[in-house]
């Protein structure tokens, strides 16, 4: 066997035990979540006798008493899934307005100064529960605790960073003669910000926009502390089930397979810039 | 002519549907600098690339000092490439740059040290050898990637249009030192450029590429003064080849040329020569330094303007609509726009292409 | 561009982004400074901002606790096993996705999406994975150890629940390591690497004496985001161990979400909060100085 | 009234003085070339122009009226930039027609203007194709009509031809001037080649390091250039310099020398300079070359020729001294051959040592 071939053995091993390792934890969990109560337990890979059921499940708890003692899960999981959309995309829009804005002040004139562009950093940066003690004080006080708006409100707040970042990568993309050259041609530089730069930025909107939406819609701790009842979220709901205490194996597969399907699926829709969006901007893919 | 260093056989490279190199063979001597010319997308740097190994041909063979290479991998054709742009290794400093190909080949640290410093000092570059390379200036990071090359001593060494992004003044300089260093170290080069006048200067020999062909091959004055088709004619030599097109006749002893207008080009002329020619749709050349103004000059025109190239003053006539031409005039020469002037071309330097092919079908007096 | 930026312009770019700050963010954090001087919590029945001053003895009573000592030098533990082992096995992939192969550009598409699951989702599929009759014991050990694989209680050893806790953020993050990595690897001009090649180095000594050089500041912005981020580990021990066995795996977001909502310590929780703010802000300001800004 | 004047105009950068004390008028239709090598300020200079700088101190006049702060977008000037303002995802058409469209003419009045422009330009053909189609010529021609679509007063050129192929270059130069010719727009053009600029200029204002050095006429220049400096700039291929000492002032000449070589010059310079060291110039094209010794000519030693075309660029040695002469295409030359070289004594200059001022 010629020695050349050896590392190309060696290289396709490494790559083969990757692929496992990524791939079996959830494919495992796809094929739990169509098991019967019966099979959750036994060691076969396959479903023998595939069922719909847990997901049935979710969808009308009442069917769930049987198994639990504690029925805090008792709503739908439409209802979090719609709360969940609702925020996130409110929060997507609001943080990339205002990103938007604030990335071309700092792209061309870093405007809004090196400080607060640091204090956006560090507020990724820093734990989100040292923040969780007085963020829960104060939107109780302000009357918007267990109230989809608060969460809407602070997840705008906290993923306007990536916005910032993000956007400013792609506006430093953009020539500044092409802005200067439409100045001269008798823009103001109001049109210059919308006849030139929106069109040209409008693939960074997107991956911005798509990056904040896979934030907010993946947040838990924040989520955790200002829901009760009605505001309560996906991943809540989620853990809700995973915390719940009696064997629902099938049903908490299943409601965790479907709070990841938007994620993933917005994920591959920006894959090539997820590496900018992880960096805020720092490294380009 | 000396020993034959690289051979190059009918070499075919394509990508995708477009053929970037079409059946170009050619062969370089020892210590020859060998320039590939041609406008940018002509095939000349994929012909580089393929000697070097960064690009397999689809058809063809290379051979280096008779060994054919074409199979090998860059690192076992003993060859080195200069590329133009991100030439240098910016993370390291000048002189491990240089030193970079000999840590590959297990030298004795010693002889490393002393082979980088007497390189640093043919290329002066004692001043930078400990500063980063990304950080020094352009001619000097060139520098710096050609002494990279010579340090291996290659046996053929290969340049991609090193000086184009490199500011007019400085690259007239290194284009005299590259000859220089060139002729001294008696290193067999191959050199890549769009630059017609670089190509002029530097090479012992042109070969002139168009869309993947070799055109032609020669001696710079031999590309000069004898082009074969009317595209080598017109690319090769600043400012270009004035062309006058139209109908050839042969009246008595003159040679007319019947374009938009009547244009008397030469008197006295061996009939029997050009008499084959005559009626024939053709497009005459001639250089502007081949034609000069005076008072019996054949072709009338008007002064449009007058341009400065270096060391001579060009001044544009119109002869008439279709037909305008170009020539030289002392730098210091007072003409004025608007003056009517007489030329007199140089009947030994007149070049006669046909106008369809384009091909050089006479050029007087050979 | 003119220097000074028009009126309109310097408007748009700061206003919004202060107010939504401000409202948001800031007065919080004004608050939590407040907080952490007073004694309060909601349980005493008054209005937050009437509870008595008493100075720093909430910051000596958090500097004596050993749960909050604990939690943090746990938390800490956890990022310095953590972040180490997905760099390594980031890099190992990335410099073995260099060579070019046909569906290379698949596999790397497959090999990031962990990264884009909610970390919620992931810490259930690890939940279920490592329960007595789970995969992990029933197939995988099975296999190995036989019978005695199912006496494994993952969850009820102190340490065998960190080595969950660990895995599930190894299998999530690893991606992010190897993504940048990868495109940072495969960023670096081609003509390097053929400089490099046509000189006689081999495809070994390129990576390291170019390609790895060459990312040297991108594997420090990598590893700083990356330990910024394991700090903040929650939802795999809030979902997985419940902090359990007793507080074996609790970290220290964990501890501080307890004290404030299920102790209602409030002024305490503030307290710590700060501590911990202070710690990682003088950390990752010396990190980025010394990595980032050095770059 | 001239038509654009700048006057007393400095421009800093905290402590770097980027351009210092710049004047000059331009007339309508003319066209100012601006040469200097990179980093002179020549970007500086044409963005102040433009209005998309103010400049430290100074005046910028547009047909007498005072337009140093007037915003781009009132000046009515277009400017072509190194980088040309094409946006990528759309054709030429869309281009070209985009600052038409930003004034909000009326949709037939847009579409005359853009194809009265493409014909001119000779790009009507390729209005429909995406820019990463055209060629580099195609690609500063698609430019150029962009911003004279707007029929500007005034055309800001920053090293169009800096990207493209030496041979389209040479065409382009022409190209342009003859456009300007027909369209009569006034042109400031910055270049770093000085050829271009003396090509391409009715006026050439050489600009080195942010100082105006000289604004005169191409040939004014070559005769009689300010300062060494200049010289030395403006010469390709290279000039020669050399130190020499002034033997002796007569009434119309004075004699040079240079080591034993003595060269009489018909000029009138001031008696201080006697026995003092200044520097003398001359350029390659002013030296002869001759097989045999002539009256007045020194003896060399070939060191180098380098075939150009038209002629050869052939270094000399003469007594440890290199000088570059040019001889004609069909001189035969070898390595080593000893040759006569003549300088025409009324082409040499004569510069300060220590200032650099041309003597006269």
């Amino acid at each position: 066997m010629k020695l050349s071939i050896l590392p190309k053995i060696i290289i396709a091993c490494v790559i083969v035990v990757f692929i496992l390792w990524t791939l079996t934890p959830v494919l495992w969990m796809i094929s739990l979540s169509f098991k019967p109560y019966g099979e959750w337990r036994t060691p076969h890979l396959l479903p023998q006798k595939p069922t719909i059921d847990n997901y049935r499940m979710l969808f009308t708890p009442q069917a769930l008493q049987i198994f639990i003692a504690y029925t805090a899960i008792i709503e739908p999981v439409t209802g979090p899934l719609t709360r969940s959309l609702i925020v996130s995309i409110t929060a997507t829009i609001i943080a990339v307005i205002i990103g938007f804005f604030t990335a071309y002040g700092a792209s061309r004139y870093n405007t809004p100064g090196p400080f607060v562009l640091f204090f956006t950093l560090l507020t990724r940066m820093l734990p989100p529960a040292t923040f969780l003690t007085p963020i829960m004080v104060y939107f109780t006080t302000l009357g918007l605790f267990d109230n989809i708006a608060g969460l809407i409100l602070l997840y705008s707040a906290t993923t306007i960073t990536y916005a910032i970042w993000i956007m400013k990568g792609f506006i430093d993309a953009i020539p500044v003669e092409w802005e200067e050259a439409a100045l001269m041609e008798g823009a103001k530089p109001l049109e210059v910000l919308f006849k030139v730069v929106l069109p040209i930025a409008r693939p960074g909107l997107v991956v911005s926009g798509l990056f904040i939406f896979l934030m907010a819609w993946t947040e838990l701790l924040f989520a955790l502390v200002l829901t009760n009842v009605n505001a309560v979220t996906l991943p809540v709901q989620i853990s809700k089930y995973v915390t719940a205490v009696g064997a629902l194996w099938g049903t908490q597969a299943a409601i965790a397979l479907l709070g990841s399907i938007i994620p993933v699926i917005i994920g591959y829709m920006i894959q090539r810039h997820l590496v900018t969006g992880f960096t805020f901007g720092l490294v380009r893919a | 002519m000396s020993r034959v260093v690289l051979r190059v056989e009918n070499i075919v490279k394509t990508f995708g549907k477009t053929i970037a190199v079409n059946d170009v063979s050619f062969e370089v001597y020892e210590r020859e600098l060998f320039t590939l010319l041609g406008p940018s997308g002509c095939g000349k740097t994929t012909t580089l690339r393929v000697i070097a190994g960064l690009e397999r041909p689809d058809r063809g063979r290379v051979y280096i000092d008779g060994v054919d290479v074409t199979d090998l991998p860059p690192k076992d054709r003993n060859v080195c490439l200069v590329f133009q742009e991100y030439a240098v290794f910016p993370h390291m400093s000048v002189y491990d740059n240089i030193a970079f190909g000999l840590k590959a080949k297990r030298i004795s640290k010693l002889d490393i040290d002393n082979r980088v410093r007497e390189v640093a000092e043919l290329l002066d570059l004692q001043k930078v050898l400990w500063q980063k390379a990304g950080k020094i200036s352009l001619s000097e990071q060139q520098r710096t990637a050609m002494a990279r090359c010579i340090v291996i001593e290659p046996k053929l060494l290969l340049l991609d249009e090193p000086l184009s992004l490199v500011d007019a003044k400085i690259r007239e300089r290194m284009r005299r030192e590259l000859r220089k260093m060139q002729r001294d170290l008696g290193v067999t080069m191959v050199f890549v450029t769009h630059d017609q006048l670089e190509a002029l200067m530097l090479s012992d020999r042109i070969a002139v590429m168009r869309e993947g062909k070799l055109i032609q091959v020669g001696r710079p004055q031999e590309i000069y003064d004898n082009p074969i088709n009317l595209f080598v004619a017109s690319f090769i030599g600043s400012p270009t080849m004035n062309f006058l097109e139209g109908v050839l006749r042969v009246v008595k002893d003159k040679l007319i040329l019947e374009s938009d207008v009547i244009i008397e080009l030469m008197r006295g002329i061996d009939t029997s020569l050009y008499s084959q020619l005559d009626g024939k749709k053709v497009i005459v050349g001639f250089r502007p330094e081949d034609a000069f103004i005076s008072p019996e000059g054949l072709i009338k025109g008007v002064i449009q303007y007058t341009e400065i190239a270096g060391d001579k003053k060009i001044i544009h006539l119109r002869v008439s609509d279709k037909c305008s031409i170009r020539v030289f005039v002392d730098l210091y020469a007072l003409v004025e726009v608007g003056d009517v002037a007489s030329i007199q071309v140089n009947p030994l330097r007149l070049h006669i292409f046909d106008k369809e092919t384009g091909n050089k079908l006479l050029r007087a007096g050979v | 561009m003119p220097e000074r930026p028009p009126r309109s312009i310097k408007i748009l770019a700061t206003l919004p982004l202060n107010i939504l700050l401000n409202g948001v963010l800031i007065v919080p954090f004004a608050i939590m400074i407040y907080l952490a001087f007073v004694k309060w919590s909601p349980l005493m029945g008054i209005n937050w901002w009437e509870a008595p001053f008493i100075a720093i003895s909430n910051f000596q009573r958090a500097l004596s606790d050993s749960r909050f000592i604990s939690a943090l030098s746990r938390t800490a533990l956890f990022v310095s096993v953590v972040v180490p082992l997905e760099f390594i096995l980031g890099l190992v992939v990335a410099y073995i996705l260099q060579s070019e192969f046909i569906g290379k550009k698949y596999l790397v598409a497959l090999l990031i999406y962990p990264l884009m699951l909610p970390p919620v989702v992931v810490a259930t599929v690890f939940y279920l994975f490592f329960q007595p009759y789970g995969p992990v014991n029933n197939i995988f050990l099975y296999y190995i150890m036989g019978k005695r694989a199912l006496d494994i209680y993952w969850f009820l050893d102190p340490t065998l629940a960190l080595v969950t806790i660990i895995i599930a953020d190894v299998w999530q993050w690893t991606p992010f390591m190897f993504l940048i990595l990868y495109s940072g690897l495969s960023a670096v001009p081609k003509r390097l690497v053929e400089a490099a090649e046509v000189l006689g180095a081999s495809k070994w000594r390129i990576f390291w004496t170019i390609r790895l050089p060459l990312i040297k500041p991108l594997i420090l912005i990598a590893l700083v985001l990356r330990s910024l981020e394991a700090l903040k580990v929650f939802d795999y021990v809030y979902v997985m161990t419940g902090g359990g066995p007793g507080t074996a795996t609790e970290s220290i977001s964990l501890y501080i979400y307890r004290l404030a909502i299920l102790y209602q310590d409030i002024s305490y929780a503030a307290a710590v909060s700060i501590i911990v703010l202070l710690i990682i802000m003088i950390i990752s300001r010396v990190a980025i100085y010394f990595f980032i800004e050095k770059r | 009234m001239t038509f654009l004047v700048v006057e007393h105009m400095c421009k800093k950068y905290g402590d770097k003085i980027v351009l210092h004390d710049i004047n000059f008028e331009v007339n309508k239709g003319e066209i100012l070339a601006v040469a200097g090598p990179p980093g002179a300020g020549k970007t500086t200079l044409l963005k102040i122009i433009a209005g998309l700088l103010t400049p430290t101190t100074g005046r910028v006049l547009l047909e007498g009226r005072d337009i140093t702060n007037t915003p781009p977008y009132e000046r009515n000037f277009s400017m072509v930039f190194e980088v040309p303002p094409i946006y990528p995802d759309r054709t030429g058409y869309e281009n070209i027609a985009f600052p038409l469209r930003l004034k909000k003419l009326p949709r037939e009045e847009i579409t005359r203007r853009v194809h009265e422009i493409a014909d001119l330009l000779g790009i009507r053909h390729i209005l429909d194709r995406k820019p990463h189609t055209y060629s580099g010529g195609e690609y500063q021609r698609v430019a150029l009509a962009r911003a004279l679509v707007t029929s500007p007063q005034v055309l800001l050129l920053d090293e169009p031809l800096k990207a493209l192929d030496a041979k389209i270059r040479e065409e382009m130069v022409t190209w342009l001037k003859n456009l300007q010719r027909r369209l009569g727009v006034t042109v400031i053009h910055a270049t770093h080649d000085p050829l271009e600029a003396m090509s391409i200029g009715d006026n050439v204002m050489i600009l080195l390091h942010g100082v105006q050095k000289q604004l005169s006429k191409p040939s004014e220049l070559l005769n009689k250039p300010l300062d060494i400096e200049i010289d030395e700039y403006i010469s390709i291929p290279a000039l020669n310099v050399f130190k020499v000492r002034v033997e002796e002032v007569l009434e119309e000449s004075a004699v040079i020398s240079l080591g034993n070589l003595k060269i009489k010059i018909p000029t009138r310079i001031s008696k201080s300079y006697e026995g003092k060291e200044i520097y003398a110039s001359i350029r390659p094209i002013d030296i002869s070359i001759f097989k045999s010794e002539q009256p007045g000519s020194f003896k060399g030693k070939v060191v180098m020729s380098q075939y150009m075309g038209r002629n050869q660029l052939v270094t000399v040695n003469v007594n440890d001294i290199s000088l570059r002469a040019i001889a004609d295409k069909t001189f035969r030359i070898e390595r080593d051959d000893s040759i006569y070289l003549q300088l025409k004594p009324e082409r040499i200059r004569l510069y300060d040592l220590n200032t650099g001022k041309i003597i006269t």
